[in-house]
């Protein structure tokens, strides 16, 4: 039992030795990579994603996938931005993108879970429609508010520490107790493992279902709030165009598998580091955007491959 | 022939940039024809969508195709298809080789002023960062006539211009957090377009950095806020005009479908460079006029 | 059968091991297989039987320092083509068809008779249809494998080794989705394939068969060769004590509980339809009675089980619990009424394979055990665990591995928890003992014994009708979707027989 | 089997009504939907994402996914115009288009099969990476040749056919004659099905993997030399963006499982009618930008549901 606990715990650290050595590769070459202020930045420009990616695991969890969450980012960091210039109710900005999250995830959930269309199909729709709906928001133009009352979260730090990541720090950590510790967690496992099976033992495969797709809505609409709150403005046309597809790679890369029933959160927020480290780390190093793409490109299939290469020597065969 | 019917092709929607073209254009045909049917569509920097978009305006039978073209150059044959189905092409913003009329703002003179600025309050001397944003004409002619405007100055080093910023705010922010961790000291920034220049301006606020001061192009009306503030650290932006040259675009090429060729087919407009000394007289993109 | 020391054996593996990670799964087995013979290998769920059959077929690579010799000469497997190249042909134990191919395609599949790289479907359908025909397979070659009823697939994986010009033919328990007749018409072509000199590995758990076709039996227990009987010595009591390595005494109960009026109907279902496969089937269980249900393949019993359970949407027919008539609309409406059920295929539709033993276990029950906020009772789901892994006699090496990992009469033993600890009135038992070894066979028995004793409705469903006469009080023979009659005590193979394949008028 | 049949025509037909609803709506509203003018030019904007489709479709059918499409288009693009260039040698530009697409398809291919990456994962890679191939090819500007020598491919017709729509049928009879009248085909049907399975039984599946992936970049390749054609320039940032999205959206319109195993090239071919018609149909009748994206998504959503409401009258249960 504690070779299988070993095992499980290498598998769910997966990428881990990656990221470091990313890390220690890019202070060799930039001598600046490792300082406490460039680890805030980095762990702020992953925030974000992590925290869609944190929504994305429990969806991936059932076999799913999301596509909706760049637009449910866009339209929530609207309504974030557009109520925090109501007078005296700004605040109410960060609950009130939540919700929109929130809604925006239980549609798409009760249209999957329901009408029992394909996920794929489905939130592409909805990532085409509520981006429509985002742009209409704002009449198609940013808004923004320079004093927006909730701009800590976004620019300030709690005990030397950003809030962003803070955040991000706290959904990981509630996403893992929800999987890990509840029953919840277990029936997503079960329903993505073997849907059908999960029916038969009496688990609301629909009611599970709604709940992951909600959940990353909501996560999403959190992201539109943290995303509304480090820029002081939203733009309903051009914020979160292609998150999904950066919390999907966080999600896989972290070792959750597509089928679903695999997977954990640990590996979602190594994941998710990865990807912020490469983009902050090539910038530090000073390579040219065409490069950063190239090389971007490559590290990822690479750091999957010697994963895979690692993993080799305990798997079954 | 009468004008019934235009089709708008921008390059991104979502910008308000093109939001205050597509109403210069919409306001100066209601007064033409206050029954004119407009229809725009956004490119979304696609040229394979913005030339369906010009079949799918041909094929609906508009008089004027008003076109923000998303490739200066390769737009070429598209416009010569609108043009072969009697449709007349209205440029602006960007130039499209063969249009009708082409009404834009003279973007090397943008980044020439806007970099002049630098230059002189720098005392020619000192680091300037570029923060560069995707390559479309419009963006390449600012950052050339900034390096124009620089390379006057044999002590004014560019640090770095290859990093983009993707012309947003959270690119700007991203960008502007790595080059500031890069380089220990930086007297000025050149941003290409106001977005970026906020989301730069954020890096720096967040890391205590205040060594420098940013210069850039557009005239949002984000930056005029930040202008009034008084206390931004962007200095200047070059501003564009984006409802009076769309509306002009339209005009000239109403007087082209009555069959009055104008002279000069090109249009430049010349930037203005808003401060916050003068900023409480700039006409924003937003005015109502 | 004739004398063949002389020559070299068709087949021979020597000293061959296989390691999964840490755990050995086979060590330095041996076994020699002549041409014509039928030879038999037996042993306990997880003694190595299918790992040895695939290291044959190439599916697995063997741990070096074994060898294979086929006609006495050294070739190196390691790969299915290469297995096939060497005439041999397995029929696995896990059905390995592709669901959305037609049958007659899944037979040919990777050996598709083709011209120029076109697929000549006119010479598929040729050939398939004499195969088909030989096993006296009822449906169209044309079908879809998906719609296929998990019996309906056995038969077509047996299908699918006899297209190729086989000399070894491999069997993993072939049989246990199908019935009497279906048995007996592969029996006939076994025959005749031995007649044709080739040989035949045949794995299975149920005693009858070995007794009626094996030349000779191997045995392995726990991944190491124990030893070969000829046909001449094969008796019950070695075989058993050389698999187990001790005495089983018989596994049907003896006595039969007497089907007693007073006792009250638990279970009703009356007139349960759904209009397409299954119509106007009604039936009582009573407390404490075992009813089996028996038919021949593809004869809807799955089906009307499902029905009952909430699993298919039915069209018409009401089921009643202790007097109470149910809207059961899902498998939860059946649960929390205490009707459960135990699905035939424990792969596709029982188990969590990449979950542990003990939450496959505790599944069902982890809501109400959960503490406030659905927060999970750890420690009450391990003793749940613990005490089901030892009343059930489960072998693992904890409670929490992989169920996938658990052979597969111990991952039956896991699925027969999770029902139990759902404390069922009612229970369906859809195969329950499905590839599984004499020894869990006998526990599995000796469980649904204590299920009556203990007042519940128990139905079993079974395929293997010695089992159902050991077992059952009473018997629904099912045909074409319709009960086609009940048989009571004394239950005799040939009533059964008669109802299932519909000469019951002329016989009786 | 005659009804078995039916209900396999019916299912592949599929999105059918879906389609002719849709025109004859377009057509209602506008008054020039179905002139032939029009037709032809609907025709013209689907056809390169029909041949996109149709690699994809192989790719889907073995339970993988190929993202990389729009990049190796962009990059083929660029190497279509720039060997139109070279005096007399113009018209090498197809071919040259079309070998690069192999290349790269190739490429994600042998990762996939050999090294058993997670195909999602790789083909991210090399989205990003191709795209910075891409952009390198043309220093980050357009490349434009006025005179160029295959532009009949883009502009020109075949008794009144636009070439791009005859192209593009083409690569339709061609897939469909390879998936179901070849052996390939089943195996690739297989291999999706159940991937084990085929091992088992012989099947060469990495073969059949990098056959799969090797089609998808060809025909992406091909899509760059029309894109190239229609367009007489490329450039390498800005083309194909997105377009993976596209797709795979007419591939699962049309039908086509994620998991792999089921679909048909037909259903294909009618998802990216759909789309193509939704795009041209909604500026014909004018409607606003945003309006378009709602619009859009919620048709997508809604074609998907009434095509499992009119199957579930004919399904099993
Ligand atoms: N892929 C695998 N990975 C890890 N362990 C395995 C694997 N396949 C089999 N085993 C283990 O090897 C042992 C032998 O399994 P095998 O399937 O050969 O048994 P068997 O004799 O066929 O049993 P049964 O009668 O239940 O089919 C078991 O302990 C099983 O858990
Ligand atoms: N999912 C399905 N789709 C279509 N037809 C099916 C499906 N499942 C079963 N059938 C068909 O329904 C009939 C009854 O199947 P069912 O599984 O109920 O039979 P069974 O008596 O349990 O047989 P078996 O012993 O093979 O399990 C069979 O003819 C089968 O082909
Ligand atoms: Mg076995
Ligand atoms: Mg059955």
């Amino acid at each position: 039992m504690d070779r299988l606990k070993l095992r499980s715990t290498l598998t769910a650290l997966g990428m881990l030795p990656v990221l470091v050595l990313l890390a220690i590769g890019f202070h060799l070459l930039s001598g600046r990579f490792l300082s406490v202020n460039n680890l805030s930045i980095v762990m702020q420009q992953a925030s974000i994603n992590t925290v869609l990616a944190a929504g994305m695991t429990f969806v991936i969890l059932t076999g799913g996938i999301d596509l909706s969450v760049g637009s449910i980012l866009a339209a929530s960091a609207m309504i974030a931005v557009i109520v925090s210039l109501v007078p005296d109710l700004g605040m109410l900005g960060i609950p009130a993108a939540i919700a929109a999250g929130l809604a925006c995830g239980f549609l798409n959930g009760a249209i999957i879970a329901w009408l029992k269309l394909p996920p794929f199909i489905v939130t592409l729709g909805s990532l085409t429609a509520i981006r429509g709906v985002a742009r209409l928001l704002g009449n198609d133009t940013t808004v923004f508010n320079p004093d927006l009352p909730f701009d800590f979260i976004g620019n300030g730090t709690l005990f030397g520490v950003p809030w962003l990541a803070v955040i991000a720090i706290a959904t990981i950590l509630v996403s893992w107790f929800i999987l890990k510790r509840t029953v919840l967690g277990t029936w997503i496992y079960a329903v993505g493992g073997n849907a059908e099976a999960a029916r038969l033992t009496g688990i609301k495969v629909p009611l599970v279902l709604l709940f992951v797709y909600s959940m990353s809505g909501l996560l999403s609409g959190l992201g539109g709030a943290m995303s509304a709150a480090r820029l002081y403005a939203a733009n309903g046309l051009q914020l979160g165009q292609a998150y999904e597809l950066d919390a999907i790679a966080a999600v896989i890369l972290g070792g959750t598998s597509f089928v679903g029933g695999v997977g954990s959160i640990w590996g979602t927020l190594i994941g998710a580091l990865i990807i912020a480290v490469l983009s902050n780390g090539l910038i530090l190093v000073g390579v040219s955007d065409i490069w950063q793409y190239i090389i971007k490109g490559l590290v990822i299939i690479v750091a999957v491959g010697l994963d895979r290469y690692r993993l080799k020597g305990i798997s079954r065969t | 022939k009468d004008l019934n019917k235009i089709g708008i092709s921008v390059g991104l929607l979502g910008n308000p940039f093109f939001v205050a073209t597509i109403k210069g254009i919409e306001d100066r045909a209601k007064e033409i024809n206050p029954n004119v049917e407009v229809i725009s569509v956004s490119a979304d920097y696609d040229l394979n969508k913005q030339v369906s978009q010009v079949d799918s305006f041909i094929a609906a039978g508009v008089d004027i195709i008003m076109l923000n073209a998303v490739d200066a150059k390769a737009i070429a044959p598209a416009v010569k298809k609108a043009q072969a189905a009697g449709v007349v092409v209205a440029a602006f913003d960007v130039s499209a080789p063969g249009a009708d009329v082409t009404v834009m703002t003279n973007n090397v003179k943008a980044g020439e002023e806007a970099c002049n600025y630098i230059a002189d309050k720098l005392g020619g001397k000192g680091d300037v960062v570029i923060i560069n944003g995707p390559a479309s004409s419009s963006i390449l002619e600012r950052v050339q006539g900034c390096k124009e405007a620089l390379g006057k100055h044999a002590d004014i080093k560019i640090l770095s211009d290859d990093q983009n910023g993707q012309g947003s705010r959270d690119g700007g922010l991203a960008v502007m957090q790595g080059l500031l961790t890069r380089f220990d000291k930086i007297d000025a920034v050149f941003a290409i377009n106001d977005p970026t220049a906020i989301g730069a301006e954020l890096a720096a606020k967040q890391l205590n950095r205040s060594e420098f001061f940013f210069t850039a192009v557009d005239g949002a009306p984000d930056i005029e806020t930040s202008l009034a503030s008084g206390n931004s650290m962007i200095k200047a932006s070059a501003s564009q005009d984006p409802y009076v040259m769309a509306g002009q675009a339209l005009q000239l090429g109403v007087e082209v479908l009555k069959g009055n060729k104008p002279a000069e087919p090109v249009v430049l407009l010349d930037p203005q460079l808003i401060t916050a000394e003068n900023v409480k007289d700039y006409k924003g993109w937003t005015a109502a006029r | 059968m004739t004398e063949r020391t002389d020559a070299p054996a068709l087949l021979e593996m020597r000293d061959i091991s296989k390691t999964f990670g840490a755990s050995k799964a086979l060590s330095h087995v041996n076994l020699t297989v002549h041409a014509g013979e039928v030879h038999a290998l037996m042993g306990e769920n997880g003694a190595g039987k299918s790992t040895l059959m695939k290291i044959l077929s190439g599916a697995y690579t063997a741990d070096p320092g074994g060898t294979v010799l086929i006609d006495g000469e050294p070739v190196t497997l390691g790969d299915p083509l290469k297995a096939k190249a060497h005439g041999i042909a397995v029929i696995y134990q896990e059905l390995s068809l592709a669901p959305n191919l037609s049958v007659a395609q899944n037979m040919f599949l990777g050996n598709e008779p083709a011209r120029f790289g076109l697929a000549d479907r006119a010479e598929m359908r040729r050939r398939a249809e004499p195969i088909l025909k030989q096993l006296g397979i009822g449906f169209s070659a044309a079908r879809r494998v998906a719609g296929l009823s998990l019996g309906e697939r056995q038969m077509v994986e047996i299908a699918r080794a006899l297209t190729t010009k086989a000399r070894i033919i491999v069997m993993d328990e072939p049989t246990t989705s199908l019935t009497t007749r279906e048995t007996d018409r592969l029996f006939d072509v076994i025959a005749r394939l031995k007649a044709d000199g080739i040989a035949i590995i045949y794995i299975s758990h149920r005693m009858e068969e070995i007794y009626q076709l094996s030349d000779r039996v191997s045995v392995l227990r726990d991944g190491a060769y124990v030893g070969t009987l000829e046909r001449a010595g094969l008796s019950a009591g070695t075989l058993v004590s050389m698999m187990v390595g001790r005495d089983l005494s018989s596994f049907y109960k003896k006595e039969h509980r007497q089907a007693e009026g007073a006792r009250p109907a638990v279970l009703s279902v009356d007139t349960i339809g759904d209009g397409v496969r299954v119509h106007d089937c009604s039936f009582e269980v009573r407390a404490g009675e075992v009813l089996g249900i028996a038919g021949l393949v593809g004869s809807g019993r799955t089906e009307l089980a499902r029905l009952v359970y909430g699993a298919d949407r039915r069209a018409t027919g009401t089921v009643t619990l202790n007097g109470k008539a149910l809207a059961i609309a899902t498998p939860r409406d059946a649960l929390d009424a205490g009707i459960a059920y135990l699905t035939e295929d424990r792969k596709a539709l029982g188990l969590f394979l990449d979950m542990s033993i003990s939450d496959n276990i505790n599944i069902g029950v982890i809501a109400g055990d959960a503490k406030a906020g659905g927060v999970l009772n750890f420690a009450k789901a391990r003793d749940r665990a613990l005490a089901a892994i030892k009343t059930l006699s489960i072998r693992t090496a904890g409670t929490q591995i992989n169920v996938g990992a658990l052979s597969g009469g111990n991952q039956q033993k896991a699925l027969l928890a999770r029902l139990l600890e759902t404390k069922p009135r009612a229970v369906i038992l859809d195969e329950p003992t499905r590839g599984v070894d004499v020894g869990a066979k006998s526990e599995i028995y000796r469980i649904i014994d204590a299920l009556a004793e203990n007042g519940i409705a128990v139905v079993v469903i079974s395929s293997d009708l010695p089992e159902i006469l050991g077992i059952a009080d009473r018997v629904l023979v099912m045909r074409e979707g319709r009960i086609a009659g009940e048989v009571t005590q004394p239950i005799e193979q040939e009533a059964i027989m008669a109802l299932a394949t519909g000469t019951a008028g002329q016989a009786a």
